[in-house]
């Protein structure tokens, strides 16, 4: 949640941003555009019954995916939790396979069998989507080790919620981070809320969430991430840490959920005030605040602006169509994706019983 | 003598007259106070108790598992919910060592009267890590107590009798069944408590034993309707309700009537209840038995999301037809 | 063609080979570096192969675990030591939702060549939270394998199995094996391996099967001798070694041959990987059965300190021929 | 491990010192070497196999628990980790049953089932002895918990070592300690290992390791634990602290074990240099340091010094004694202890069956 002042700085003057093309400029606007759109076609079909179980939507944060994933090199690897539409976007993933996931089709990125919660694509660098809060701290942890190990000059960006701070695996991931000296930046995305918990009643502070680096003798920085320039000047700094020094950083991006916790989350107004949701859509809502910018600085028009969100709409619903046209899971479905040597039909797995279907 | 609840109502009358009738009773967990409950069980508990009885926790499961073990050793009763039970993985040490063993590893000098509720369960949509069900996990512990109501009579006096007993008891409910109806006795007729360890025969037949507990009783009363109604097979429907205590009695009783049982387990087929129940009842009735024992498990693969075919993942009506067909 | 190893000897050529054999093959945990592991089974690894593929963990077990499981979606290769298997209770998450799981629900497209091993037993008086028997715990989780080797030959060639296989590979050794000598194939006729998912009949017999994994084995044999020498009861003793994937033909195979079958597990009787052959035995050898298949299992508590009775609480040769002459 | 230099502060004049009778100092030393004594007497008898299982010495450390045990009310509670031995004759019980309790006997304190790392005594607020690293941290939080949800005025002192910090629960619990205002005292005795890992190989840290305690917004204070003294000044701010604000703190013992991490431990003198051990005897052992400041203030001669440690030695000789000749537990005896209502022949406990064994 944004409790941050408007920025004095002005970040779109750094050098990471100053390096940016126009049409790059004009490309976060555009992902950032198209995360929405997606999601906003997502919930349409969740409440018409095409998906199953939960819909977390990120709409309100998109510049922190798309801020801090427009910074990745060919060796930078991500990780989030089950919050993971953004991100899924934001590395390249195809709106199509995505829909088609939560549609629970065999089109789907992780074949129907992960949902919402669980996009991958490793081919991307993308290693999900994760459910279990805080259990992707570590395996973000992992990555990063691997990388220093396997000698790649490259970082984890391993995000997490306000909330998921106070799992023990991530104090554990934390000190490990630090005290082998890995190449993982850890983003706290706050907003605010862990479901119906804000802040306040979920952890004790004193000033923010990331200074429980600093014990570790962990870098830390606090963001606003309504400002996608913000966002990439400082998470630049925390990656070219992890890259050249193998150095861990803990990131904390202040930003806002428009929707509830899930699209199941019938409180999402009574735990937050309509002034408070209507102020962050007003005054600090992302996209809005880069279209000012691009159009003040002559790189967009309205027109141009409102183009964007079309042809993000119209490709929002040409995944829909693709998601409802593709075919189902068959039974048989159910029991591959289990063991990888009995997939490939090694040796191995002909060897002894692997499944105990009766 | 009595009236229609939900699952749900049921569980919460049952909490609220505990909290009623012990002060020691304390609720805690995520989202279980001002939010109302994830799944709405304690509706209204906070409100009514304030923040001493019923209160939020961070998403810290093994530190405030532990904090209600430390706290019941000196006498508070802690009454906790897993938001889902397959959160158990995060608090796993708290669950089979703190609560499981304390009493042991003292001579008996602590005690744990804790109780950890929510539901347990596959079915949901929400994919693998959040499908587990952990009846048998726990069951395996000497020193814990398991019980998983079918309907809502049985989800009031099980949480009754689990908040009362003075060991750590982890009772397992079901998302799919907090919305279904039925009749729980009147409250005038005084607490109504279902003891943990009494069996409950569903429905009675002759042919064949189905043996289940949680939401697979209600998929073995439907299978009984269509073998009933389409094949002449009279299927005795043998509901657990508590896995630790277990009613090997009425296990063996029922076996002893029909010959031929089919277990009905949501667990994958490695373990689960059910192998502990088929071990059982081939040693304590190997002759009474016409036939092996089968078992309806879940598909033997992680949960799959997918809404078009996971409820072919578990044991379903068409499923425990089919299976009861091969033994005729 | 073959050498006298301790168990702990062959386990650690088996990770020196491997070491040797693969660059990303990597070795961490607490203790298994600087100190040479608190059981010695790493002893000169991190002197050999030094810092970068040997070192040591702080006390952070779902940390390091699931730092393991990250790095092998990468492509490395993480042989982890619990300094006892008992501590699975702390990383529990990382073991059976991201291991297990990330293929799964990732549709294929990640995949977790871990090893996860170090001692899983009672028996040496560390009390009831570090003498856990996770066998069947683990088992019951598809995505994951596991195996538990009782002899000095299979534990090189099964920890060189667990370690080239692409899938999870949880090893359960044994602190009361380590020292246990037994021939070991020579290095001269290359790789030995276990593969897992295969038995082995470990004495032979036509009275009675006694079927096992781990130290039970051994004590299974001890136990047949007894029998022999003293009822004329010739036992034949499969050993399991692996549990999953399971040698369900082994196990049929013997049960046909004798009969009757008493199933010894260290685990506590309900569930184990007992409950679960048990349960195959009856559904595929019915009619193979002169009687009911018998169990000998931990004596149902947690486990005991007390070093004079501790041993009564496991499976031992006296229980074992005492539950044996049951069946004549 | 103490890095700390000599004490600038002479902490015997601070009022909680000063209101000491001069019986009570005399009694502080000779609790210190009733300890020393005991488990000088259990490693002989435990060298001589009459014992199972690790024993975890305390020598060297005995000012910790002595000096914050002896700021006891009659609501203050204790728990600690598997090298328990020292807080268990702290808190008042008989070295008898503790020896017992070692031996494996039906005598012990907890009748033989727990061993060394497993002592209790709940009449005098003891919890344990607990084998799983930091596995009694949430219990503790939760005794104080208990403590305050039952309205008395008391706190937990929760004990946890170096190397248990890195454990996810112990961040768990202290988060909710400072969130829930919980009285409870996380006392980490800092004796520079974890087995054969120091503090720089296994934890992170700028500075000390209390200071994980800032970002949560909870006090936390560094003691040297060689001086009694010191150890009860500071430690009885933070129980005052507890028990009139229920507000927890973080402190951090610095204190140094003279023996392996446990007897089996045999690199004790591997991952130590022989100086480092030395040193710390000669200048910080806490039982000569209050024995030569004892004898300076005239309150003991080295007489009557001598005679506390003959005392200690004949009583330690007489447990193991009584601990010898002590039944050992029956076959039946494994089966007790499970549960409550089964021990208590409850009428729930004759409904089903509990136990499996065949
Ligand atoms: C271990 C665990 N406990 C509880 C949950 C249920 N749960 C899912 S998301 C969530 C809130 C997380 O909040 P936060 O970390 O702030 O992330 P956000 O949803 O705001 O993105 C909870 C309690 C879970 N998935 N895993
Ligand atoms: C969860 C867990 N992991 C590992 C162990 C094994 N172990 C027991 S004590 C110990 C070292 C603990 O060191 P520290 O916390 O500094 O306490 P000290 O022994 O120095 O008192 C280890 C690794 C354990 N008991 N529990
Ligand atoms: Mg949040
Ligand atoms: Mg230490």
């Amino acid at each position: 949640m944004s409790s941050v002042p408007p920025p004095a700085l002005d970040f779109a003057t750094s050098a990471i941003n100053q390096s940016l093309s126009s049409s790059q400029k004009i490309g976060l606007f555009t992902l950032m555009v198209r995360i929405r759109r997606f999601e906003q076609a997502a919930l349409k079909y969740y409440n018409a019954g095409k998906m199953g179980g939960f819909l977390h939507l990120y709409i309100g944060q998109e510049a922190v995916a798309v801020g801090t994933i427009s910074l990745a090199g060919p060796n930078d690897h991500f990780i989030t939790a089950y919050r993971d539409h953004g991100h899924a976007l934001a590395v390249g993933m195809g709106m199509n396979e995505c829909m088609a996931e939560m549609f629970g089709k065999q089109s789907g990125c992780s074949k129907g069998k992960g949902g919402s919660m669980h996009f991958f694509a490793p081919d991307k660098n993308f290693w999900g989507g994760h459910g279990i809060v805080a259990g992707q701290t570590p395996l973000g942890l992992g990555l990063a080790f691997g990388l220093k190990y396997l000698e790649r000059e490259g970082c984890c960006l391993c995000y997490l919620g306000d909330g998921a701070v106070n799992q023990g695996t991530f104090h554990e991931s934390l000190n490990l981070s630090g005290l082998f000296e890995i190449p993982v930046v850890f983003v706290i995305e706050n907003n605010g809320y862990s479901m119906g918990t804000s802040q306040e009643r979920s952890s004790a502070y004193s000033g923010c969430l990331a200074q429980r680096a600093e014990a570790y003798g962990i870098e830390w920085d606090v963001i606003d991430g309504s400002d996608v320039y913000e966002v990439r000047a400082k998470t630049h700094i925390a990656m070219e840490r992890a890259r050249k020094q193998h150095k861990p950083t803990l990131l904390e991006i202040d930003t806002y959920r428009y929707y509830g916790h899930s699209v199941a989350d019938a409180n999402a107004k009574k735990y937050r005030t309509p002034e408070e949701i209507e102020n962050y859509k007003q005054n600090h809502d992302p996209i809005t605040l880069l279209r000012r910018r691009l159009i003040t600085d002559g790189l967009l028009t309205e027109a141009s602006a409102d183009a964007i969100h079309l042809a993000a709409a119209e490709e929002a619903a040409a995944a829909v169509k693709f998601a409802d046209e593709s075919p189902i899971p068959t039974l048989a479905d159910i029991s591959t994706d289990v063991y990888w040597e009995s997939d490939h039909q090694t040796p191995a797995s002909k060897i002894g019983r692997h499944f105990f279907n009766d | 003598m009595s009236r229609t609840l939900t699952y749900r109502a049921a569980l919460r009358e049952g909490l609220d007259e505990e909290l009623a009738r012990d002060p020691n009773v304390v609720l805690f967990g995520e989202e279980v106070a001002q939010y109302n409950g994830a799944y709405k069980v304690t509706e209204g508990l906070w409100k009514k108790w304030g923040s001493k009885r019923v209160f939020d926790t961070p998403i810290s499961e093994a530190g405030f598992i532990g904090m209600g073990i430390g706290a019941s050793m000196l006498g508070v009763r802690p009454v906790m919910e897993l938001m889902f039970w397959s959160f158990h993985s995060v608090a796993f040490d708290q669950l089979v060592n703190n609560a499981a063993c304390v009493r042991y590893m003292s001579g008996g000098l602590c005690h744990c009267p804790i109780v950890v509720r929510g539901p347990a369960n596959g079915g949901t949509g929400v994919g693998a890590t959040h499908s587990h069900i952990p009846e048998a996990l726990f069951a395996a512990f000497p020193g814990l107590k398991v019980c998983a109501p079918a309907t809502p009579a049985d989800a009031k006096g099980l949480i009754k009798a689990a908040i009362r007993d003075n060991d750590p008891v982890y009772v397992m409910e079901n998302t799919l069944l907090y919305g279904n109806s039925g009749e729980v006795p009147d409250l005038e007729i005084g607490d109504h408590i279902v003891p943990l360890g009494m069996a409950d025969i569903k429905r009675q037949g002759t042919d064949v034993s189905l043996i289940a507990h949680g939401r697979s009783v209600i998929q073995c009363l439907a299978a009984a309707e269509i073998l009933q109604a389409e094949h002449g097979i009279h299927c005795e429907v043998l509901d657990l309700r508590s896995i630790r205590p277990l009613d090997q009695d009425a296990i063996l009783n029922t076996v002893r009537k029909t010959h031929r049982v089919v277990l009905v387990d949501e667990s994958k087929p490695f373990g689960g209840v059910s192998a502990m129940v088929g071990m059982l009842i081939q040693e304590h009735a190997f002759d009474s038995l016409d036939a092996p024992i089968k078992r309806v498990c879940s598909i033997d693969a992680p949960a799959i999301y997918s809404p078009h075919i996971e409820h072919e993942q578990l044991p379903n009506p068409k499923r425990i037809v089919a299976k009861v067909l091969t033994l005729a």
